[in-house]
């Protein structure tokens, strides 16, 4: 190691009030620093009220100013609050911000330790780790990239509906990129929504309508990205647009090849496998875009070869069998995800009978049920398909808050409950159960929804129902479907015999979440969502720059919160394009291809497809704009090829030994 | 300052096994500059020289001294300061004055568990359990011999150093380029490159000079190369599953292990600026392990049977840790 | 040929020896290998582990030590007993979750000079590897006798699939395996809610009112359905229904007459063995009319699938299977 | 603490957006826990050099507290298991070097787990104080000459086999 000129650093202990100073004596570190790491470069340690305010930094800008300081200590809170803060500080006085350290002496020390004379001595050996790692630090400059203002929307539910149109109006281009052959998503299949009770598809179709026909709107339904490349700024983006089999520029979108179809096959995405379409179909009247596609598995054209009844009454020859699948590249600067989620599969539930007990339906099944488009055109009957339950329960939390499924709670089940209930009750005048873990309405006018239910006589127990079952014991029980459940409020075992139960069932991730998460760059939860960048703070945009998640991709939540996270993206987006170029942290790791020795080792290790290998030279390359800093590589690396900004090995060696107060020793032992 | 002229050459062996001066000898009519250039004024294996006559010598007298082996024992470490004093240029020369090479793994265990191994276990023939001692009273007088320390050190953990010339043992190619080299200097034809340098070695890895085909490595499962039938004899060793050394030794070996068929070993040490040389290689295995699971990995790496001896065969007294923890513990 | 060994339990020699002959007629037509543990002993049955663990446990695994000294070639250890399985299997399961268990158990074990290493075996059921060893393809193909029209309620019982330590059935609370073994065999298979309902266990010994009004609705339930018969996997489950169905019937002054088999002996009715060779006769609740109905040509009235024929009906979602989204064998 | 209880020293290193945050949030919802550890903040598990370890230990610690985001939760997809497969050959490394692997402890604890960090951060300083401080190379680095005869005699009388 050779001999680097001594650094002028300044030591700042802060007091934050009693915050810090009530268990750390501040005074004392400060002037163990003053002393103790003289040597080490510090020409300057004080301790100051507030190191945040105004005065505080002030102080530090002063002493960079007068004393030269070279390099800048501030012991106080988390970096995580306030490293910007004294980054910025250092800036006006004209220091790099990179060579200013935080040395969290409050979340880390005072706040989390009783005893003084420990406290103040731990918080001795923090600001000595920080001296030494800051004495370290190399100025860093950020890195700048351009945007393009182009965005991806995918998925085309109602947030990624309410995400593309913000975009939209703002003047700026979307494409919206839906799976089916409409968008509209979950939402387009229910009948009523809670707590308002105004109709989906009237508040829906609109919002619908506006984005299929937005000049500003790029349209791809029946179409899934199928790779992704690039990073915030410039993604290059490739989509597969599925074969329809229907020219769309001649499509009227009249109906007449699917009046003509001869085939009847179930629906099991709209209609949830209650009800029938045929091979060639729009899912539902009012898609959007109108025009049909042709479901290659069930025509009877491509079974048999013969058929082709579309094709002869369509009556402008808008059918096309030999239609192929398109590829389509396009480029954006930002992505939002609102992939949505899938239903918690009830037949998992085997006690609850779902799939061999034809009465009992799952939660998507009733919303067809009582939809007026539904397949019984809104008649709440049972699968016999024309007798009216005179007796319904609904179950809450099915796949839900159940340690043998998910754990977590569904967020929309109870409210789904209290809606069915009402329209159970309002439509057949059956009595309606309600078996419920817990009630949760916590949202503006849900709990008000709760107590309209409860005054028009709807049952409700709370208990987690054990089964369904059709083997009767009583002769009141025969032929009807029983619910065993511990009524936990009377603590008794219950028997209730029902015509019908409804499984309020929970939400699932995607099945192909993780796929999708790992195409996009970003991570799924334990549970499968999509990992936010901050649970609080930051809930829409994820660890990697440019991509964002809304609406159930992200978690359960109701289409208010899906809407709300739709337009907050939107923002987030706008903010990016409208400063034309984005900062990126200058955390990165690069490789000095003196040292390389084109062993490969780290060529699997980057999930950002950062690293790239140059067969000609036989070295590794690390593309800075892609590199998310996590540093895997560098610690990889076994030719010690490959250095990281900000978090080096220099620094973090020093910082091991200054938080052992190896440097106190004496040089060169 | 010299007698004939010439500027002095010293060469000393340590604790080491003699590859090292056979290396030297190696370079052919190469030694035959060296005596044309020096004035050779102590090199026990080559010629006969006493302590005393070095002792003697003028400090700073000898141009240039390349010292192989570690520091053993008491006469080691004694030599090596008089060396040094005595020397302008102090060159570690070969494994085991850089990083401790073979004899550094004693450091795994304590002294008394060597001396046992070396003196009671049925290897040897010492029905009466006899050891040796430091003084031992003859008629003749009282005999010596050096006291060993508890572990081995490599030369700069003892004295202060030049040069370093890794290698078990250096190439004589790399070798004979040195002596060029000085002679230039001492011709005023070449600068000596700044202290503290590595010399004689390339600065990158063993896989810079092999030219074995890399692809992305995804290891299920290590083996010994023993265990492998056959060996694709063009594709990365690792890639085969072989743990080999290679990534994280420093190049100038021409990779000749590996080009030879058989797994890098680590004889050259780490690569220019690695503090630790296990550390690398750990972090180059654990890199290249296609599973997830604490369970499939365990399984994995029970794929490496010695993980101490694969990662520090020759870096273990030139490590952070130096030692197994047994080998400092044990009281006098 | 699956070579397995085997655990036969106390009952198979006793209660069940219908299962026993039964079993034996279709081993070798399904090429099935059954090597007997040497010197094995009772499993403890339901009772003994509720008493006092340690012994319960210990007496457990001296079978697993001794199949475990003695399994060459395989690591399977059947049992065609209920009970006798889900002891073992448990067995097995907590001496390698709770490691302190294990150890007192081999202490235990080493008194015999044996030892148990927990998770060295396979316990399976015999139904199990029927299902999904032997298959119900090669089980279907060996079938010369179907038993089209016989309605079967397929009965389970409470202790094969609960607790699932190493989910081995497609369903731990509905299991379908039964039912598709007695389809394959061409059975008509009602559909059976109480499959895995308990039958009363040892409650006849203790409390019997209860174990009758347990058998009741078991029994009840599948004559409702129109069944004529109940197919079962474990000793017990037949013992109570048949042996227990008089005294039920006269506490409940009900009159049902339930036939209860071992699906073995079904299996090798379908394979064209005697009545005889296959225990039939010894139930105590006759099943000589149900099956006078075997042979007798009667239209195959399989369950519709997916839609139902009246138009105005709404089709029923696909049926769960043990491995998601692949269809199950009609 | 009275005096004559060992107080080990520990090193942590922590992921920018999990564990550091849990530590933060520990602090923010002033749960106590022992003070011996000293967190060193990294971007991610992945960035932990087994080099940073071995230094640690040689520099005074007397263990070493790994922590990252739970398997599956990473911010940056999937490096915690890089950290995980290191950290498993390491300890083994380390056994070989007579340190117990239990110095060496890897704690995935999410950003939501304050609570969890302070308990096991307690917890491991327990686990290290029953093991004991390490000081490596201490009392000397080995310079000091040691005569083999009496104590290698000792030793080999230790060892003999009974015939």
């Amino acid at each position: 190691m050779s001999e680097k000129k001594q650094e002028r650093v300044g030591v700042y202990v802060c007091h934050c009030g009693s915050n810090i100073a009530g268990i750390v004596d501040v005074v004392d570190v400060a002037n163990w620093a003053a002393e103790k790491l003289g040597r080490q470069g510090v020409v300057i340690a004080r301790e100051y009220k507030f190191m945040c305010s105004s005065l505080g930094q002030e102080l530090i800008e002063k002493d960079i100013k007068e004393l030269g300081l070279t390099r800048v200590v501030v012991a106080a809170c988390s970096p995580h609050l306030h490293e910007k803060t004294f980054r910025i500080a250092a800036q006006n006085a004209g220091l790099n911000p990179y060579l200013v350290e935080l040395a969290s002496i409050r979340e880390q020390v005072s706040w989390v330790h009783t005893d003084k004379a420990v406290a103040t001595e731990k918080a001795k050996a923090v600001v000595s780790g920080a001296v030494s790692r800051v004495i370290e630090n190399a100025p860093l400059e950020e890195i700048k990239v351009p945007i393009n203002p182009n965005t991806l929307v995918v998925g085309g539910g109602i947030a990624g509906i309410q995400s593309a149109l913000e975009i939209a109006n703002a003047g700026f281009h979307v494409y919206l990129v839906e799976r089916e052959p409409s968008i509209g998503g979950h939402m387009a299949q229910f009948d009523k929504t809670f707590p308002t009770l105004d109709c989906s598809a009237c508040i829906l179709t609109p919002r619908m309508v506006e984005a299929g026909t937005h000049p500003n709107i790029t349209l791809l339904t029946w179409s899934e990205v199928v790779n992704v490349s690039g990073y915030v700024g410039s993604f290059h983006v490739t989509i597969k647009k599925k074969a329809r089999f229907v020219k769309e520029d001649l499509c009227t979108g009249c109906g007449i090849c699917e009046e003509k179809c001869p085939k009847k096959v179930i629906d099991e995405v709209f209609e949830a496998g209650l009800g029938y379409r045929k091979a060639v179909y729009t899912p539902f009247a009012q898609a959007v875009p109108n025009y049909p596609v042709m479901d290659k598995e069930n025509c009877t054209y491509f079974l048999k070869g013969t058929c082709k009844a579309c094709e002869k009454f369509c009556p402008t020859g808008a059918i096309d069998f030999n239609q192929q699948d398109e590829m389509i590249n396009i480029d954006v600067g930002n992505i939002v995800l609102a992939t949505g989620y899938d239903l918690f599969d009830a037949r998992r539930v085997s006690n609850y009978g779902y799939g061999r007990l034809p009465n009992v339906f799952t939660s998507l099944e009733f919303e067809r049920l009582s939809n007026a488009a539904g397949p019984t055109s809104g008649n709440i009957v049972l699968r016999d398909g024309k007798t009216t339950p005179k007796s319904v329960g609904i179950i809450h939390c099915v796949g839900s808050r159940d340690k043998n499924f998910n754990n977590y709670c569904s967020v929309i089940c109870c409210m789904q409950g209290l809606k069915f209930a009402h329209l159970v009750h309002e439509r057949t005048g059956a009595t309606v159960y309600n078996f419920y873990i817990d009630m949760r309405t916590a949202y503006k006018a849900y709990d008000e929804f709760y107590q309209r239910v409860l005054e028009e006589g709807t049952l409700f127990v709370r208990g987690k129902v054990a089964e369904v079952t059709n083997a009767a014991r009583y002769e009141r029980e025969k032929g009807k479907l029983i619910i065993q459940v511990e009524d936990t409020l009377a603590s008794k075992q219950r028997r209730i015999p029902v015509d019908m139960v409804i499984l309020s069932s929970g939400l699932q991730p995607r099945r192909d979440a993780k796929e999708v998460g790992k195409m996009f760059g970003i991570s799924c939860s334990t549970d499968g969502w999509f990992t936010e960048k901050h649970p609080k703070l930051d809930p829409v945009a994820t660890m990697t720059e440019g991509i964002y998640i809304v609406g159930c991709a992200q978690g359960p939540k109701d289409i208010p919160s899906s809407v709300a996270q739709g337009a907050a993206a939107s923002a987030r987006v706008l903010d990016k394009i409208l400063q034309k170029e984005v900062a990126l942290e200058p955390i990165k790791a690069s490789v000095n291809e003196e040292l390389c020795s084109g062993c490969r080792i780290c060529n699997g290790l980057c999930p950002f497809f950062a690293i790239t290998f140059h067969e000609d030279r036989m070295v590794t390359e690390i593309n800075p704009a892609l590199c998310q800093g996590c540093g895997t590589c560098v610690a990889a690396c076994p030719a010690g090829a490959i250095s990281g900004t900000g978090f080096s090995n220099e620094q973090i060696i020093a910082q091991i030994d200054g938080l052992l107060l190896k440097n106190l020793e004496p040089v060169g032992d | 300052m010299t007698t004939n002229g010439k500027p002095r050459f010293a060469m000393y062996w340590a604790a080491s096994c003699g590859g090292c001066e056979i290396a030297v000898l190696n370079t052919h009519e190469k030694i035959l500059d060296v005596d044309a250039n020096f004035e050779v004024v102590f090199w026990p294996v080559a010629m006969d020289a006493k302590y005393k006559d070095v002792e003697a010598m003028e400090d700073g007298s000898i141009l240039i001294t390349l010292f192989n082996g570690g520091i053993r024992n008491d006469e080691n470490e004694h030599i090596a300061k008089l060396l040094r004093k005595k020397s302008k240029f102090l060159v570690s020369f070969g494994s085991c004055a850089c990083e401790g090479c073979i004899p550094g793994l004693a450091n795994l265990s304590p002294v008394g568990e060597i001396v046992h191994t070396a003196f009671s276990t049925i290897t040897t023939d010492n029905p009466h359990e006899i050891y040796p001692r430091v003084s031992f009273d003859v008629p003749e007088g009282e005999l010596h011999i050096p006291k060993l320390s508890k572990i081995l050190r490599p030369l700069d953990q003892v004295v202060d150093v030049d040069y370093y010339m890794p290698g078990c043992p250096p190439e004589s190619h790399q070798i004979a380029a040195v002596i060029d080299l000085l002679i230039q200097v001492i011709n005023g034809k070449a600068e000596l490159p700044p202290k503290g340098t590595v010399i004689g070695a390339g600065h990158s890895t063993v896989c810079d000079e092999c030219t074995r085909t890399r692809n992305v490595k995804l290891i299920k499962e290590f083996k010994r190369i023993q265990d492998i039938a056959p060996v694709d004899p063009t594709l990365c060793l690792l890639e085969q599953g072989i743990p080999c050394n290679g990534p994280a030794t420093r190049s100038g070996c021409t990779a000749r292990c590996p080009q030879a068929g058989a797994q890098c070993i680590g004889c050259y040490g780490p690569a220019e600026g690695v503090m630790d040389y296990g550390a690398r290689l750990i972090t180059a295995f654990s890199s290249v392990i296609d599973a997830n699971e604490p369970a499939e990995i365990e399984k994995i790496l029970d794929g490496i049977p010695d993980p101490t001896g694969q990662v520090y065969r020759f870096n273990l007294a030139g490590s952070l840790l130096k030692a197994n923890a047994n080998a400092f513990k044990l009281k006098e | 040929m699956n070579k397995y060994l085997l655990y036969p339990g106390c009952s198979m020699e006793s209660s069940a020896k219908a299962y026993m002959e039964s079993l034996n007629t279709i081993l070798e037509p399904l090429e099935i290998h059954f090597e007997e543990i040497d010197d094995w002993n009772c499993c403890g049955a339901t009772e003994y582990l509720g008493i006092n663990l340690i012994p319960a446990y210990s007496l457990i695994a001296r079978n697993l030590a001794l199949a475990a000294n003695q399994m060459n070639g395989t690591h399977t250890v059947v049992a065609p007993c209920s009970a006798c399985y889900l002891n073992l299997a448990k067995a097995d399961y907590y001496m390698q979750e709770r490691p302190s268990l294990g150890v007192k158990v081999n202490e235990a074990l080493q008194a015999g000079g044996l030892k148990y290493t927990a998770g060295t075996l396979d316990v399976r059921h015999l139904i199990d590897i029927l299902v999904y060893d032997v298959g119900l393809e090669a089980i279907k193909a060996k079938v010369v006798h179907p038993l089209h029209g016989l309605r079967v309620a397929p009965y389970m019982g409470c202790m094969l699939p609960r607790p699932d330590y190493q989910h081995r059935w497609s369903d731990h609370e509905h299991p379908t395996e039964l039912d598709d073994l007695l389809r394959a065999l061409g059975a008509d298979v009602i559909d059976y809610p109480l499959t895995t309902s308990c039958c009363g266990g040892h409650m006849t010994q203790i409390g019997p009112e209860t174990a009758f009004e347990l058998i009741r609705r078991l029994v009840a339930d599948a004559d409702d359905r129109g069944a004529v018969l109940m197919a079962t996997v474990c000793p017990m489950c037949q013992m109570n229904i048949d042996a227990y169905q008089n005294e039920m019937n006269h506490y409940f002054g009900t009159d049902y007459h339930m036939p209860v088999l071992f699906f073995t002996q079904l299996m090798g009715l379908a394979f064209g063995s005697e009545p005889k060779d296959l225990g039939i006769g010894s139930e105590l609740v006759s099943a000589r009319n149900a099956l006078a109905t075997i042979g007798v040509e009667v239209p195959v009235t399989h369950e519709p699938a997916g839609p139902r024929k009246k138009d105005e009906g709404l089709p029923m979602p696909r049926r769960w299977t043990k491995h998601e989204g692949k269809e199950v064998v009609k | 603490m009275t005096e004559h209880q060992f107080e080990p020293t520990i090193i942590g290193f922590t992921c920018n957006w999990c564990s550091y945050r849990a530590a933060d949030l520990a602090g923010t919802a002033r749960m106590k826990y022992a003070p011996n550890v000293r967190l060193i903040r990294m971007m991610c598990s992945g960035r932990l050099d087994p080099t940073f370890v071995l230094r640690a230990l040689s520099s005074g610690a007397d263990g070493v507290m790994i922590t990252g985001c739970h398997p599956g939760e990473c911010h940056y997809m999937e490096q915690n298991y890089k950290a995980l497969r290191r950290f498993l050959l390491l300890r083994r490394v380390l056994a070989g070097m007579g340190i117990e692997p239990e110095r060496v402890k890897l704690v995935w604890a999410s950003a939501a787990e304050g609570a969890k960090f302070a308990s096991e951060t307690t917890l491991f300083v327990e686990e290290i104080r029953k093991l004991g401080p390490l000081n490596w190379g201490k009392p000397d680095d080995g310079s000091a000459a040691i005569d083999h005869g009496p104590s290698s005699i000792v030793h080999g009388q230790e060892l003999e086999v009974p015939a």
